[in-house]
């Protein structure tokens, strides 16, 4: 087998987060979605990093790890936090500012 | 040339009087008048003396000039603000400042109730100061200045009870068709600069002999479209009429004996042109005749006496554009025209003014009858100059008018038939109008109304009638004996060898009598005998309405020129809002419009704004899929 | 494996670990110092951090160093110039956030709640803003020195993660603040998802991380570019969405509109400048070889953005919401100093992004005084007659406004002359007429606001002008003068900007 | 001694004068602001004496460097032409204060304000004839748009926040194509021998046709809006008709004529070819105009942009004296310069006078003026001679320069651009008669005749009428040698007369 | 299968079967977070592509980002979405109907335009050098090797990373920590005000709800000497809720005895 096709499986794994960030509404998912995306990513670093003979996509992908993990917690807050006032986790709810 | 210093009073004269009296004010309204007479007599008095020093002088040397300043000069244009006093010009400077200055002084008594008498005077002045540059100036550009300076006198005057709507309108009218007529003047300078480069008299007439000769037809026809304009010649002769809402002493001084002739001089004094121009002098000829005629019939259908009379100008100045058009041997008929015309048709303005003065402004000849025993000065007068205009020996008019016929009918061929014709044919009718009007004047019974206590007029006003009449009965004798203006004046024309003559003087003037005997009986016929309404009648034939109509010269204006272009001027009014500025409008429309549907994209979902990236983020891998195929 | 011990040039970094130290220390004073005296410790403390940050950034102003920290961040000229336009950017933004009145006094409290009221009367302050403030200036701070894609995706999220937070304390219309928050997280996370993604390729493309590494492959690489491509594409969207760039700007005036205006002012000026300055060294010194693949396609983008933020801003009746699509129109027009290429456009690009972010930075202000009992009022029909009410506000948001135009005399005229005569120079024509075109409709929503604020009559509505407080009004004044002084005279700084704008690499 | 320097200094300062002077006191203010004009007025009269016309250099050639990494510099200069407008801008500026004494006080703003947007707007009046480096008049250029918005819109009347707004949009839409040319110019210039915005290096330039057809638009374009040529001229009449009378003499006499000042020192100069090139279009262009404004006044019910549609035919004769590219046409467009905006200025103040005590600009509502203010009306009545150009007043050496140097190169245009003088004699002679004529109509009975002010304003203006239009020699000793020049440096000569005479 | 233009080397047969295995899955665990309604599914689908990530990284030569991905993100990123999805209620679900128009279309063929598009160029991409496997770099082990970089030439990114991190917690902190407005009452200060409410009969506590033989909880309340039921007994939210039983049903006397057959 090709170590190519863990590429084809990260695209892939990235386009199904992208569409969910579009057709879910709860903000949770959503979230998680993008967290899909980052992971997806990563599965190219590593892949990358196998391909290339280096480290260096390995390191990236623990960085990555590390900053989503910050982004999830000021993620979550904030969602927490709009769910307390709004008592809807609906990101379609959140629609005051438009036009 | 020789130069003199002195020419320059006999403009500065006036043109000071117009400026003191416009700019004192109310201040001046004690001795205006008499300041504004008094320059115009002094002026007159420097145009005597120069007549006396080129007098003096041998033929050749008579012209003089005086360079004041230079004017414009841009390039190989320059023109210099200078003068030059020619055996031509001096008679046009004496009659301008004599009747200049005599209507001067009969409009002292004439207009003395006049609150703004002083005005009238200023106005007066500044005509007398326009006429004069008209005629002094020594190039097109510097005759230029004065044809619209009396241009904008005439305006000032005609319109001087511009508080009446219908005189506003007529002095604007005068303008407006003068400056069609400006326009032509414009031209010919434009290519007589183009061709010649100059504009100078002496230099035009230098370059003619190498200039093409469809240059100098141009240069012919728009000088002849200058001269129709402001001499009130067919096609541009419908403002003399409406012109006649002035005072009437303007009538005589501007209407009758000098602004309007000033096309006459155009054309005599640019006679190098269309000697050389056969085709524009064709034109001339033909342009004089058709006035001549129509100011004649005009004539015989008004019943308004300065109307009738200003129809009579407008024919009688067709006679000197005619003779003008004959070439060398017509200029100094169609002058000494001018110069009789000047004397009688003033006599005779004046003296209707006298009889408004004495019927409560009445113009209506219908509502007069019988004043002869009222106003017996005036009707002298007035008689002579009658005589004077029908051309009966030995008046003026009979010197001056049978030498244009005769040339006319010399002047070879078809052409001099036709001419001939019609020159006579206009005596007769001149003879008809002309009884008509004294008949319904002075003669028969009095149709007036009860308020009217007509009476003459007081002693400043019949003086200078008096002293014009005179004129009328001597001034052709003294001009055509021994051929006087014509030698005067020879130097001036080039000769080009005599016509032979197709009909000897006497037969010209007997036939010309002729007609104007059976003018003056149809006349008696028609007035004398039957009683005259005092309104005028409307069942009367078609040609007589059409005559009343000013021959639908005014009709035809309207339709032709003033209701396309007032509907042209509505409709691009709309246009400019709604089109031009429409278009404007509807780039800032379509700015708004799509800002506002841009909008749109902006709903307000976050989903939707990924949805916006995701779409970016396809496009732009598509692009690079194309990239890479 | 022997391990080399890292060496770091702790001079070269400093201003960005003053910063971070500056923050550190905040988090202990929100521990430490007592309500009372929280608010103007936190003040003083930020204010110093970051002028002390900007002394150091001009001592090192000369230095020229790729290897300050391991290879990861690079020093030059136009990192020095980018980091004293964001502290100078940022100290004004910091004059206006200690303005309490801006946000909620406890961001957990439900709002309209009893416990939201009793915080607002014990005059609680979320004093958290300041070190939140710090680490966002950090990250912005490192984002256009950083020479590595890793430390360029932490600055990124260093910088976005506090003004994610910082975009939902909004005092008033809290719902509307959350959600701006809620949508820029959201959206900022999923663009930083492709901003990674796009690093994975050209990580894969080059086989390295840093810029050198990924440049070398560019100009000397075997393989085709597809890697490149995507890699390069889908960093580009990361960075646009940054900059607010069409179709990537969705989130912008959403965000503008919601977040509490002095972080809507700070967050408008600096992360331009940050972003851009990253952008700028990115393509300036990695991509300049491919030049070829992305100029027509961020052209077009930079076209479809200008023409986009002009017209849509036609249309808009809040003032915030109108800025910020100025700003978008704005981003098109700082594309055309990435498109240029060349050093004009470089010296342009970082001219433009000073004088446009001071004078966001004041706009902001103003839009900050102007409003009633229950707070701003964006409204722009209740701006009408300001001009009246108090002119020299008004006439300050005037030259705001004139300068976003670029008429003459002021320095958006500058910085917009010289972007688009280095575009021209590079041969991107057709930017220039497109940005002369959004231009000339731009002009037209500017003055209409000029012309509600002075030529119509003020409506009794309430509306009113705060009184600016005193750092306020040094924001207002310092905004307003730097517009000037760069309209009227900009020959110092451009001198300066054109003497030390040379990429290292 | 730097004099143009000085000229630009001394109107802000006095402004700057005006803003230090005590709130409550608007007739000191007005008289600082008089003084200031005044002061101007002097020194512009001084610099001229010591012009020396034969030099058709540039003089009082002042050059600083301004912005150096980009060339820029700080670069004044003038030439006849730029001499005879900024006489005409100084000399403009106190009539407009003094005849304009009240304009002030219907505004939005204080009294203070208006005299320190006037004073300012002279600066930029001055240096945007003066400026020698295209970038510093491009500034001035737009800058001067400022003051100008600001005095329709806080001072006028009517719709007068929209029509400022116009004037502006229009105004900034051709500065922008300009700025685009003017960029372009600049990129060329640094790829041609350094950066640089001096006029007489950028006119050394090399480039395509193509390019100088392009360039040339841009510029053209945005003078043709300001002058402003058909089509492009929709805004002047809104502008006019909302602006205070003083303001609207500034405007269509000194600011339009940046337009047309801007076609022959700027297309002209930097892109001659392409200026031969364009010159047939600009010439309909300019022919409509003529025809079209005069028609659009005639159609006018409004004395405001009755006098608008006149300055729009009045710029057809600039426009096509300018391209005709003769020596008579260039000294009669600039000439036509000068005079069109005194009597421009004579029209608009004394229409303004009239509107301001009859509390209506739509001329049917006067009527009869001659007899209830006599002097007023024959200050109007003058002013419209002076508008129809009759000879005399000054405006009548223009026409005809210009006419007369159209027809020597293109006799058709020029036959009918004559038409103009008629269409003239109309769009003046109508609103005479309706508003001075006639019989007094209701409500104009009280009306009061100029006051001793507005005779010392409107007098010199009438007199620089009069007088030029006898003497224009000063002027066109002036102008002639730059005329010569610039027709020269196009490659053009004087058209021979055909048939070789003299 | 696609023609690959990336020349790697080839994995060893067992990577593939794992491969061939996990991948579909994962996919298919994917798209059920896109499919499924309820959050918590959602989030359950997600762990498992998670941890067939970390499967795959183990699979690829990196151990450490293997166990990193369990620990971290399965174990402690996901347990805090589970966490989140608690508190925001577990049993939300979506309703998988579109309700912004037009959207759907959009994302479908966005979807597909994305993915094919992605595959299609990658099949393309050439990287004009070989595959190296990682075996080399992890010659001194995948964690030190990758220490090795993350503390000298990543080390400044490590750096700020902690600055990262203090601001999530900092941030999170400010969105949601509660002051205390008032301090909380001690037992003290309670047991001090209970004595000196109106009556004292509160001041030993509240009676204990009813114990019963066939029934002994919360929803009952006790019954008083008098046979009535203590309303005190019972917390007033129940009461408020509806979910407070009558105790005369457990009366001995109303018991049913009889027994029910089985059936």
């Amino acid at each position: 087998m090709n170590a190519a096709n863990y590429l084809y499986l990260s695209a892939l794994l990235f386009t199904i987060g992208a569409v969910g960030v579009v057709v879910r509404r709860n903000a949770i998912v959503v979230f998680m979605c993008i967290e899909l995306m980052l992971n997806a990513a990563n599965l190219s670093f590593v892949t990358f990093s196998r391909i290339n003979g280096d480290l260096n996509g390995q390191v990236i992908a623990f960085f990555t790890m590390v900053v989503a993990a910050c982004e999830v917690v000021v993620g979550l807050a904030i969602i927490v936090t709009i769910y307390r006032s709004r008592r809807s986790a609906s990101i379609d709810d959140a629609s005051l500012l438009k036009r | 040339m020789i130069t003199s210093t002195t020419l320059v009073y006999l403009i500065a004269l006036p043109l000071a009087g117009s400026a003191i009296l416009l700019l004192a004010g109310r201040r001046s309204d004690k001795w205006g008048h008499l300041l504004a007479t008094a320059l115009s007599a002094s002026s007159f008095f420097v145009g005597l003396y120069q007549l006396s020093l080129m007098l003096g002088r041998s033929n050749s040397e008579r012209p003089i000039t005086q360079k004041l300043f230079e004017w414009i000069s841009v390039g190989s244009f320059k023109i210099d603000a200078s003068l030059m006093l020619d055996q031509l010009s001096i008679c046009f400077v004496l009659l301008i400042t004599g009747v200049g200055t005599l209507i001067h002084i009969y409009s002292i008594s004439y207009m003395s109730h006049d609150p703004d008498r002083r005005r009238f005077f200023a106005f007066l002045n500044l005509f007398i100061a326009a006429m004069l540059l008209l005629v002094l100036g020594d190039s097109y550009l510097n005759l230029y200045v004065g044809w619209e300076g009396v241009g904008l006198a005439s305006y000032l005057l005609i319109g001087f009870w511009n508080q009446k709507p219908a005189y506003a309108t007529a002095s604007k009218k005068a303008f407006v068709m003068n400056r069609i007529g400006d326009m032509g003047l414009s031209f010919a300078i434009m290519i007589a600069f183009a061709t010649m480069g100059t504009v100078s008299f002496s230099g035009v007439k230098e370059a003619v002999d190498h200039t093409s000769t469809a240059a100098l037809t141009g240069i012919g026809l728009m000088l002849l479209v200058a001269a129709t304009g402001k001499s009130a010649q067919f096609p541009l002769q419908a403002w003399l009429g409406d012109a006649m809402a002035g005072p009437t002493p303007v009538s005589a001084l501007i209407h009758a004996a000098t602004m309007v002739t000033a096309g006459v001089y155009l054309i005599t004094r640019s006679n190098f042109i269309f000697d050389a121009a056969p085709t524009a002098q064709l034109l001339v000829v033909i342009i004089g005749a058709i006035t001549l005629m129509f100011g004649a019939l005009i004539g015989t259908a008004k019943d308004d006496i300065k109307k009738a009379l200003a129809a009579s100008t407008m024919s009688q100045i067709g006679y000197m554009i005619l003779g003008a058009g004959l070439g060398p041997v017509g200029y100094a008929f169609a002058i000494m025209h001018l110069l009789t015309h000047g004397f009688f048709k003033a006599g005779m303005f004046l003296g209707a003014g006298s009889v408004m003065h004495g019927m409560n402004d009445e113009v209506n000849m219908r509502k007069y009858g019988a004043l002869r025993k009222f106003m017996p000065i005036t009707f002298a007068t007035f008689g002579l100059g009658y005589l004077a205009i029908l051309g009966v020996p030995p008046f003026a008019g009979f010197y001056s008018k049978d030498m244009i016929i005769e040339t006319a009918f010399n002047s070879g061929g078809a052409k001099g038939i036709i001419l001939g014709c019609v020159t006579l044919l206009g005596a007769g009718i001149t003879a008809f109008y002309m009884t008509r009007v004294m008949i319904l004047t002075f003669t028969g019974k009095s149709r007036w109304d009860d308020e009217a206590h007509p009476h003459e007029s007081p002693w400043l006003m019949w003086l200078p009638m008096a002293i014009l009449a005179i004129g009328s009965v001597t001034s052709g004798y003294l001009l055509s004996h021994g051929d006087a203006l014509v030698n005067w004046l020879s130097p001036l024309f080039e000769h080009h060898g005599e016509h032979e003559e197709l009909l000897s003087p006497m037969v010209v003037s007997g036939l010309a009598l002729a007609m104007v005997a059976i003018g003056v009986a149809i006349a008696f016929v028609k007035y004398s005998r039957n009683e005259v309404a005092s309104v005028a009648p409307t069942d009367v034939s078609i040609f007589t309405t059409i005559a009343r109509q000013d021959l639908l010269q005014d009709r035809f204006n309207e339709a032709v020129f003033m209701q396309p272009g007032q509907a042209l001027t509505a409709v691009l009014v709309k246009t400019d809002e709604a089109v031009i500025d429409g278009a404007v409008r509807g780039v800032g429309r379509v700015a708004l419009g799509s800002g506002s549907a841009l909008r749109g994209v902006q709903t307000g979902f976050v989903r939707s704004y990924a949805a916006l990236i995701l779409l970016g983020a396809v496009a732009l891998v598509a692009a690079i899929w194309v990239v890479t195929q | 494996m022997t391990f080399n011990a890292p060496v770091l040039n702790y001079t070269l970094l400093s201003p960005i670990l003053i910063l971070l130290g500056g923050a550190l220390l905040g988090v202990l004073v929100e521990a430490f110092v007592s309500k009372a005296m929280r608010a103007v410790t936190q003040l003083s403390l930020t204010v110093g951090t970051l002028v002390l940050s900007l002394a150091q950034v001009w001592r090192i102003h000369n230095e020229q160093s790729m290897s300050a920290a391991m290879g990861s961040v690079i020093i030059d000229g136009p990192g020095v110039l980018l980091q004293a336009s964001i502290l100078i950017i940022s100290i004004i933004s910091v004059f206006l956030i200690a303005d309490t009145d801006h946000f909620t006094a406890l961001a957990a409290a439900l709002p309209g709640s009893e416990e939201e009221r009793h915080s607002l009367e014990s005059g609680n302050q979320v004093t958290e803003v300041y070190p939140l403030t710090l680490f966002a200036i950090s990250g912005m701070m490192l984002f256009p020195i950083a020479s590595d894609l890793i430390t360029l995706f932490v600055a990124l999220e260093m910088l976005s993660l506090p003004l994610y937070l910082m975009a939902g304390l909004s005092r008033r219309r809290r719902l509307a603040s959350q959600e701006a928050a809620l949508k820029y997280f959201l959206l900022g996370a999923f663009s930083s998802a492709f901003f990674l993604f796009g690093m994975a390729y050209l990580y894969g493309y080059s086989a390295s991380v840093t810029y050198a590494g990924i440049r070398e492959s560019i100009v000397g690489g075997s393989g085709n570019d597809v890697l490149l491509l995507i890699g390069m594409a889908f960093l580009t969207i990361g960075l646009l969405f940054k900059v607010g760039a069409v179709p990537f700007h969705a989130w912008s005036p959403d965000v503008y509109q919601g977040a509490p205006t002095p972080i809507t002012g700070f967050m408008a000026a600096a992360t331009k400048v940050a972003a851009f300055g990253a952008m700028l060294r990115i393509y300036y010194t990695v991509f300049a070889n491919a030049q070829w693949s992305w100029s027509p396609l961020l052209s077009l983008i930079a076209i479809v953005t200008m023409l986009f933020g002009s017209l849509v801003a036609i249309s808009q009746r809040d003032v915030k919401r109108m800025l910020a699509y100025s700003s978008i129109a704005h981003a098109g027009f700082l594309l055309a100093g990435v498109i240029a290429l060349n050093k004009a456009g470089l010296e342009a690009s970082i001219f433009y992004l000073f004088a446009y972010g001071v004078a966001t930075v004041g706009a902001f202000a103003v839009v900050t005084l102007v409003r009633d009992s229950s707070g701003e009022v964006t409204d722009l029909n209740r701006w009408k007659g300001l001009g009246k009410r108090s002119p020299w506000v008004a006439i300050s948001f005037a030259g705001f406004l004139l300068a976003f135009a670029g008429i003459p005399l002021t320095s958006g005229f500058i910085g917009k002359f010289s972007i688009f005569s280095a575009a021209y120079e590079s041969g991107a024509k057709g930017l220039v007429i497109a940005g002369v075109l959004s231009s000339a409709i731009a002009a037209f929503f500017y003055i209409r606001v000029i012309v509600l604020m002075f030529f119509t009559d003020p409506s009794q509505d309430g509306t009113s002008v705060q009184l600016p407080s005193i750092l306020t009004r040094a924001t207002l004044i310092i905004s307003m003068a730097v517009t000037v002084v760069l309209g009227v005279y900009p020959a110092p700084l451009l001198n300066l900007i054109s003497h030390f704008s040379t990429f290292i690499r | 001694m730097n004099w143009l320097t000085l000229l630009m200094a001394l109107p802000l300062l006095g402004s700057v004068v005006v803003a230090g002077l005590p709130k409550g006191n608007e007739k000191l203010v007005k008289q600082v602001a008089l003084a200031s004009t005044l002061i101007v007025m002097g020194a512009t009269i001084a610099m001229a004496v010591s012009f020396q016309r034969d030099n058709v250099e540039l003089q009082f050639v002042e050059k600083y460097s301004w912005i150096p990494s980009f060339g820029i510099n700080y670069a004044l200069g003038v030439d006849g032409l730029a001499l005879v407008l900024i006489l005409m801008s100084t000399i403009l500026a106190p009539v407009v204060v003094l005849a304009g004494w009240n304009e002030s006080h219907g505004g939005r703003w204080s009294v203070k304000v208006f005299y320190i947007l006037i004073l300012v707007l002279e600066t930029m009046m001055i240096g945007v004839f003066a400026a020698t480096d295209v970038f510093l008049f491009y500034v001035i250029f737009e800058a001067m748009l400022i003051p100008v918005y600001f005095l329709i819109g806080g001072y006028g009347t009517g719709e007068r926040s929209a029509a400022a707004v116009k004037f502006l949009i229009y105004s900034l839409f051709g500065g922008l194509l300009m700025l685009a040319s003017i960029i372009a110019l600049y990129v060329m210039s640094g790829a041609q021998g350094g950066h640089t915005f001096d006029l007489a290096a950028l006119s050394q330039l090399q480039m395509s046709s193509m390019t100088q057809n392009l360039l040339f638009l841009g510029f053209f374009i945005a003078f043709a809006i300001k002058a402003p040529l058909w089509p492009l001229h929709t805004w002047l009449p809104d502008a006019a008709d909302s602006a205070t009378p003083g303001t609207s003499v500034l405007l269509l006499g000194v600011l339009d004529k940046v337009g047309t000042f801007g076609m022959i020192r700027y297309c002209l100069t930097l892109f001659p070819e392409a200026s031969k090139t364009f010159t047939p279009m600009i010439l309909v262009l300019a022919l409509i105009s003529i025809i079209y404004g005069a028609i659009l006044a005639i159609g006018q019910r409004d004395l405001k942009r009755l006098i608008a549609f006149t300055s729009i035919s009045h710029f057809g004769f600039i426009t096509l004296g300018i391209f005709a590219m003769t020596s008579q046409g260039y000294s009669g467009a600039a000439l036509y310069m000068f005079n069109h905006g005194f009597s421009t200025a004579a029209l608009f103040l004394v229409g303004g006078w009239m509107i301001s005590r009859r509390g209506s600009s739509t001329i049917s509502d006067f009527g009869g003026l001659q007899r209830i203010t006599p002097v007023m009306a024959w200050m109007f009545f003058l002013a419209g001679m002076s508008s129809l150009a009759l000879p005399g007043m000054s405006s009548f050496v223009s026409e005809f320069l210009v006419l007369v140097g159209t027809f020597t190169r293109y006799p058709v245009h020029a036959i009918i651009a004559t038409f103009g003088i008629v269409l003239a004699a109309l769009y003046i002679l109508i609103p005479v008669q309706k508003a001075l004529h006639g019989p007094t109509t209701p409500g104009n009975e009280n009306l009061s005749d100029l006051n001793l002010r507005e005779k010392i304003a409107i007098a010199p203006v009438i007199a620089i009428i009069v007088v030029l239009g006898f003497y224009p020699a000063p002027l066109l000793n002036v102008i002639n040698p730059a005329a010569t020049h610039v027709i020269a440096q196009l490659g053009f000569s004087d058209p021979v007369p055909t048939s070789g005479g003299k | 299968m696609i023609d690959l233009a990336i020349q790697v080397g080839q994995t060893a047969k067992p990577e593939a079967t794992l491969f061939w295995i996990l991948a579909p899955l994962s996919v298919a665990a994917a798209l059920g977070m896109l499919l499924v309604k309820k959050a918590v599914h959602s989030a359950i689908l997600m762990a498992f592509v998670m941890i067939s990530l970390a499967i795959f990284y183990i699979a690829q030569g990196a151990p450490f980002l293997g166990i990193v991905q369990v620990v971290v993100y399965t174990g402690a990123v996901m347990m805090l979405f589970l966490f989140i999805l608690m508190l925001v209620g577990v049993d939300s679900s979506d309703s998988l109907v579109e309700t912004i128009k037009g959207l759907r279309p959009i994302a479908i063929t966005a979807a597909v335009g994305f993915g094919g598009l992605m595959i299609s160029l990658l099949g393309r991409a050439t990287l004009g050098r070989g595959a190296v496997g990682v075996e080399a770099a992890n010659a001194d082990g995948n964690v030190q090797g990758i220490a090795n970089l993350l503390f000298s030439t990543y080390v400044w990114p490590f750096e700020v990373v902690s600055a990262l991190l203090i601001t999530a917690a900092l941030g999170s902190m400010v969105l949601a920590h509660h002051h205390r407005i008032q301090t909380k009452p001690t037992q003290r200060e309670l047991s001090i005000q209970r004595f000196r409410s109106g009556s004292l009969a509160n001041a030993a506590g509240l009676p204990a709800p009813g114990v019963f033989a066939r029934h002994n909880a919360v929803d009952v309340p006790a019954l008083l000497p008098d046979g009535t039921a203590a309303a005190a007994s019972v917390n007033a939210s129940l009461k408020a809720r509806g979910d407070v039983l009558n105790s005369s049903s457990f009366e001995l006397g109303n018991v049913d005895t009889s027994v029910e057959e089985e059936k």
